[in-house]
């Protein structure tokens, strides 16, 4: 009887676990909203219906793909590694697809969510439904970078695209225990490649296709003067923008709280407080900074500069000390503002939305960052006996036992650590790079173009695309609505 | 006959144009928004980090449909009440009217004010 | 001890159980955010400020009488019903008011939650909010199909009505354990109807009156043309109306998740990730549909697609698998499209926010489609032992034990539980839609006209009813402001 | 193993308490959205991004202070007193900073969350967490009533200054266990001032600010005729303004019932039930007063209704009965209806979007509805063998033994509780308006005047404070972007 | 010689005036949202308790170049049509052109309609 | 004496026109947003399946005060910076001033130019 209760505790606990991953995941998904409504508010009113179209659109788009075929290829072989669950748990649904060992890069199994376990099993679809929201994540950042000039079209084939192959490719190297994840095993640095909650899985991967996205499509019309000088193009709607600021700093508390995917021990609280403590420093970093820089305090940039900060903690969130927490935020709302300019001013790469400065350069600062201030104390044996972070056992102390992860400030062997973290950043820019650019490259010629007729970017693609007008009862939102060149 | 006083002012001074004209006697005006460019020049912020310039300025625009005889008066009243001496307080002018309908009566001309 | 320990546990764990229903309850009160986004986006400028207050008011109104009468009337025999709760469970507070035994229509007792149980039990009162929740869902849907003409006066009436009796009733025939939820146990017929978290109690319930008062108050000034051919009439933000989706989506996963009421199972997940591919296939179909028909991918329609998803497995969520869940959505999502076009074109019902075709038939199809592909999985023995879902034991297969919810596509048995759904559906469709055409055709007494002047209609409601414009400083968007009859 | 099975339920139950604090703290900093939307949708165009960006910034000057100082002064030498908690609880981690005793007025210990403890904490991090949602809430106030004059610079100092000062030192008197907390202790007024989520602590500490502060700024320009007559100035998004007040109604589940701090007992479901029944009556209440008194049903007052039923209830939300709950919020409705009229009319204190009738008269009303509606059921002994709430063991009764919180409905013991609700009030009132109104004055020597110039505010904030127009292609929304004084 | 017909009228009545001069054979009509004021005054509401008065009512304004010959017939039909025998219902005015041009082509005056 | 130019031309050629009129040594310029219907005719668009028609389209109107003495100058300017030789391309045209004065100053006619 004794061991009934015992039992009944553990299913309990661990489905109490699971409850915190399925709020997490409501929080993450409703980060959509928070994107629509900032860059929607970014980009001019004649295309409001068209950026908060692809807002919602490449949540459909990418979860379906993503329900049929990416999170097979993503967890495939490793399903959901939730500590403490005994379904699911090291219970291999199928297999790797290419590689093998400490170097898989591909799974395959459990295809549109079929096969013995996933339809029982509310802890592979909690899983599942977790992880669909990081990709969904993902996935709309080039709807930012690109806006305004994107054929709804290629838009589709984006969604799609990157719920499938893009975002699970990657994935799968990292969370889904690949190559990159077992870089501490193979090649002994550090614990491998981390990435708490995904600085780099989601947002500076989404944001490498933001940067390639907006520069394969191009600057949009009148960016830049005769004298090929920035213009500034101010988004329609301040109030929108600051409202889905604020969605997805609360959506991020799912985000990178229940990315400890457990309650048992206490760390998810740890990892709310240094969420909102690096947003905090990174707004306020960002608003003196901006302001110092052109003489007034620029709302877009107190905005990006809280979501930097954010997105700079994401991958060391559990690993580091609120002090340190404060540091990261801080200085990713310097370097959001200096990203942005130099993206805008000098590579003259058009993102009407900052996704690059935010999503990109904080993305790699972030996981960076880990490599630094990870203080040790975590990530020793998150997921059970003799496992460390991300399912290694590696960097074993003196005295043989798994060692929590490790930054530089915290003794010299976190140099391997940090290098597993630069490897990452290098293997996001390069190849995750490449692919993206190589699909709007593809798009390119698949739709004739991936970009409206100038005419119909400069009147506006709300009803050219889309058919309809964002504000019809407005004046003035729209210049010129039709193609006129009939 | 009738004529027509066009004003462009300072958005601010709507109201005082407003009381001014009233206290002529003219029983209506029609108002719009326009955007001015003059003088006055536009001025430069940066919206993260690139410049751009608002260099159309708001200003209201007034139309008064007056008698020939008001005509000097509701000008100057126009002028006095939007004054502020500094640069930007627009102009007023005047265009012949060759007919005038109110359209609830039919009447015409200066009837029909 | 041990004793002690195991009860401290139980009681920790019923507490556990609460918490997830309130964390629920939270998320379904936010859909009226959601709602009053949508709908006022719908609307034109000019009825904005009308629109929103009556997505406000709404709640007021609607809770108030839920408070004092509804709440009484739905569950005052039953109580709250919550698995593993022993303050609650099967303690009736009251007693049937109307019927007995299997055959109860209404019960009393708890009025204003007051009486012994009430002030001392939080499972009582948070049962009563998850419940009060749902039933502001329920009132304000015909807020949207009525909207842009509705008296204000009329509609506060509607909204007492919805509280205290018209969403009580059926709630009480099915949620409270009347007559159609024992059909399996009176008739035979499966395990009686069976609606997990509302497709038809909410969505259907709602939208037979979103349908019926849009009848009764008769399309918009302007809506059709003198050749009797539909006009469109866009909402005045598109943008507006996009962010209150994605709110709606994310409130979803209270409404059809925490209908668990328990999280001692896993099945909590699998019912979050079965309503995210819903909502996705929803949003895909209707796309792809809506373009194929029209020639653009109208994001109304877009936006229509993802809810008609989410309210068509609202019903069956947790019985389903994953498969069948993107199945449902799927449907959805062109049902959504053909549903808005019939009525609007060839019934010639005005309805400015799709509220029918959303609600309205895609309840239906969601209560039907549980009979279709339920798999028998679940519902066995929800609530304890020998209780099948809904408080029914019925449906014993050869050996004598109760099944689960079981369709038509896994075995013959289900035909039974097809029939109670499709009885649940007529008993919408005939009784609640008989009861709201009653309650408009008399407001419309009670009121002199349940609608505004054509004047006001004209000009706009927000001045002449709300007092207010809702946007004074916008230049176009109130078409004569005044009732020009003086 | 029997006790390692009853330790590990014990660390179980409490994180899964603690889990509750993260996820009410993610609600109540969820808020933010909504007084962002609420504040600016009542504002005009012309100053709409100065109002978000104030309402943004606001967090992360706040947020840093706090960080670094506020939650140091706020409870050093309290630590995070958490049910259950073995960590944290009765730790002291500072000491006394002025005061000692049951007269404590300042602790010391924890700056920027260093020292021992805290890093490794959870439990401290998300006490931090919860304590930083509630201040900013506060801080945010009197960004409304200040709106549409002030100076940016000096707004940035008063986010500051809220974080680390004013908002932590009546915090310290009350929830850090000072004096004020103690007066059931020290000179026998029932369990001493008692306010369960804050309606004094939060609402009416950062409500007397909001009225200092617009009493020293002075009103708009045109607010008051010459005959002195106030006039209505519409705010330029009902609907913006109505979102907001369903972000904050849904937020508000955060602030009150994760209040508990723990979910060992059903109680945080009361308090949901609760919070949820005062809105509504405050809605009610005041959209048929405003109704009587004005012939329209404005949907401000609808708006403003709802949250004084919220704010009202905050205080005693735990310890009411249902039917209690609802009377609170319906007096709230009232109340916020004629303060709102008496202080734009009377008091000519110009108040754009109604800060003091719904954040400073609703608070001071929930402070004092505690002391007469407190049914004595709870509070008894809510942190631990002997301890009442707040700490206290105090009120004894004949038994000796400690009683719950107990308003004078409730019994002649009630009249000390009253007492000490009502120094709690005159605290808030003299002291903290004292304090706030020196910072205002101060303020104003500081930059030269806190208000912008008079040609700016006629010209609108948004271009010569932040650079940025917030709606740039709205006609209309800007009356004379720039200084014309060249 | 061209002439300018400008009417003022209630916003309901646009699409009438529309059908009304495109009757007429006239080819093109520019419109714009005004504000007027006039005898039909405005009306007060509260906002929170407090008054303010909507004074300026929303009106819109159409402009039409025609030929002489057509000014006649033009003004008739915007006057039936925007016609609701209730205050408030606008004016209809004639001012002279000396000048048109067509942009597209460049054609002048009678030519340029 | 003083003329008033007005034209109505496709919005984005606004930037075009203003630096052309400005070229001309004209100091000032008023716009407005007006919508237009003519020759190049509206659209149909469908929402939620219903058609409707967004037949005014979208126009910028300048006004340009001038001497007599610049007016041909100004007109041919406006032309050839707002001409794209497609349909919709819009008017100018010409209105005799009989007064003009600047608000700030008081200057009259020419001199308030
Ligand atoms: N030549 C012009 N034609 C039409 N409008 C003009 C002209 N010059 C000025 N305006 C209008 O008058 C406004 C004020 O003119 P500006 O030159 O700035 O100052 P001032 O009126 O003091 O000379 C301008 O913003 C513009 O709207
Ligand atoms: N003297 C005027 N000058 C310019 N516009 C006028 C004048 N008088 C009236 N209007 C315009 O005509 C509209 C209707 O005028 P009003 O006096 O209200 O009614 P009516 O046209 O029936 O006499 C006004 O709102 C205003 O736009
Ligand atoms: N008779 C007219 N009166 C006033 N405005 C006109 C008239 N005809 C055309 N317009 C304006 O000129 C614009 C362009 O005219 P349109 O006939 O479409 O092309 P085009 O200028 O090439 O002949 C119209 O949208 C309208 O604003």
């Amino acid at each position: 009887m004794n061991t009934t209760a015992t039992s009944a505790f553990d299913l309990f606990s661990q489905n109490t676990n699971l409850l915190w991953i399925i709020v997490g995941a409501s929080l993450v998904m409703f980060m959509q909203a928070g994107f629509a409504m900032l860059e929607t508010g970014f980009v001019r009113a004649k295309n409001a219906a068209h950026t908060m179209a692809m807002n919602i659109a490449v949540f459909g788009t990418g979860a379906t793909a993503f329900f049929l075929v990416g999170y097979a290829l993503m967890f495939g072989g490793y399903s959901a590694k939730i500590p403490g669950f005994d379904w699911g748990y090291d219970h291999a649904l199928g297999s790797a697809l290419v590689g093998s060992g400490h170097w898989v890069f591909l799974w395959k199994g459990g295809f549109a969510l079929t096969g013995g376990k996933f339809a029982a099993s509310g802890a592979v679809a909690g899983y599942f439904l977790y992880m669909l929201a990081f990709m969904d994540t993902a996935a709309t950042i080039p709807t930012g970078s690109m806006a305004e000039r994107w054929k709804f079209k290629s838009f589709v084939l984006w969604g799609f695209f990157c719920g499938a192959i893009y975002y699970p490719l990657f994935g799968a190297w990292t969370w889904g225990g690949g190559w990159l994840s077992q870089l501490g095993n193979s090649v002994k640095l550090g614990n491998g490649y981390v990435d708490f909650a995904g600085s780099g899985v989601v947002h500076a991967v989404g944001g490498v296709a933001a940067l390639t996205g907006a520069a394969v499509i191009g600057p949009r019309i009148g960016k830049y003067g005769k004298n090929g000088k920035a213009r500034g193009i101010p988004g329609h709607s301040i109030a929108m923008a600051g409202a889905g600021t604020l969605i997805l700093f609360f959506g991020w508390f799912g985000f990178n709280a229940a990315s400890t995917l457990q309650i048992a021990d206490g760390q998810f609280a740890l990892v709310a407080a240094n969420t909102a403590i690096a947003a905090a420093l990174g707004c306020v970093a960002a608003m003196f900074w901006v302001w110092k820089r052109t003489g007034k305090p620029d709302p877009a940039m107190i905005m990006n500069g809280l979501l930097a900060g954010l997105v700079a903690i994401t991958a060391s969130c559990a690993f580091v000390d609120p002090w340190a927490a404060g540091v990261i935020g801080l200085i990713a709302g310097i370097i959001v503002v200096e990203v942005v300019f130099f993206v805008d001013q000098k590579v003259k790469i058009d993102d009407p939305v900052g996704a690059i400065g935010v999503h990109f350069a904080n993305g790699l600062w972030g996981v960076l960052a880990l490599g630094i201030f990870a203080s040790g104390k975590y990530g020793v044996d998150a997921l059970g006996a003799g496992i460390g972070w991300n399912g290694t056992t590696t960097h074993l102390d003196s005295a043989g036992s798994a060692t929590g992860v490790t930054g530089v400030l915290y003794g010299s062997a976190g140099w391997g650590q940090l290098a597993a973290q630069a490897i990452g950043c290098l293997v996001i820019i390069v190849v995750m790079g490449a692919i993206s650019w190589g699909f709007f490259k593809l798009s390119k010629v698949i739709f004739k173009g991936i970009r409206v007729d100038s005419e119909v970017e400069v009147a506006g693609l709300d009803v050219p695309e889309m058919g309809v007008l964002a504000y019809p009862d407005f004046a003035g939102t729209h210049e010129g609505l039709v193609d006129e060149s009939v | 006959m009738v004529q027509l006083v066009t004003a462009v002012i300072k958005p601010h001074k709507v109201e005082e144009v407003k009381d001014a004209v009233k206290a002529m006697g003219v029983q209506g005006m029609t108002v719009d928004e326009v955007k001015g460019f003059g003088r006055q020049g536009g001025h430069a912020e940066t919206y993260r980090g690139a410049e751009y310039t608002i260099d159309f300025i708001p200003k209201v625009r007034i139309s008064v449909l007056c008698d020939d005889s008001d005509v000097d008066a509701v000008v100057d009243a126009i002028v006095s009440a939007a004054r502020t001496d500094k640069i930007g307080d627009g102009k007023v002018w005047v265009t012949p009217v060759s007919r005038l309908v109110r359209i609830r009566t039919g009447e015409r001309d200066g009837e029909a004010l």
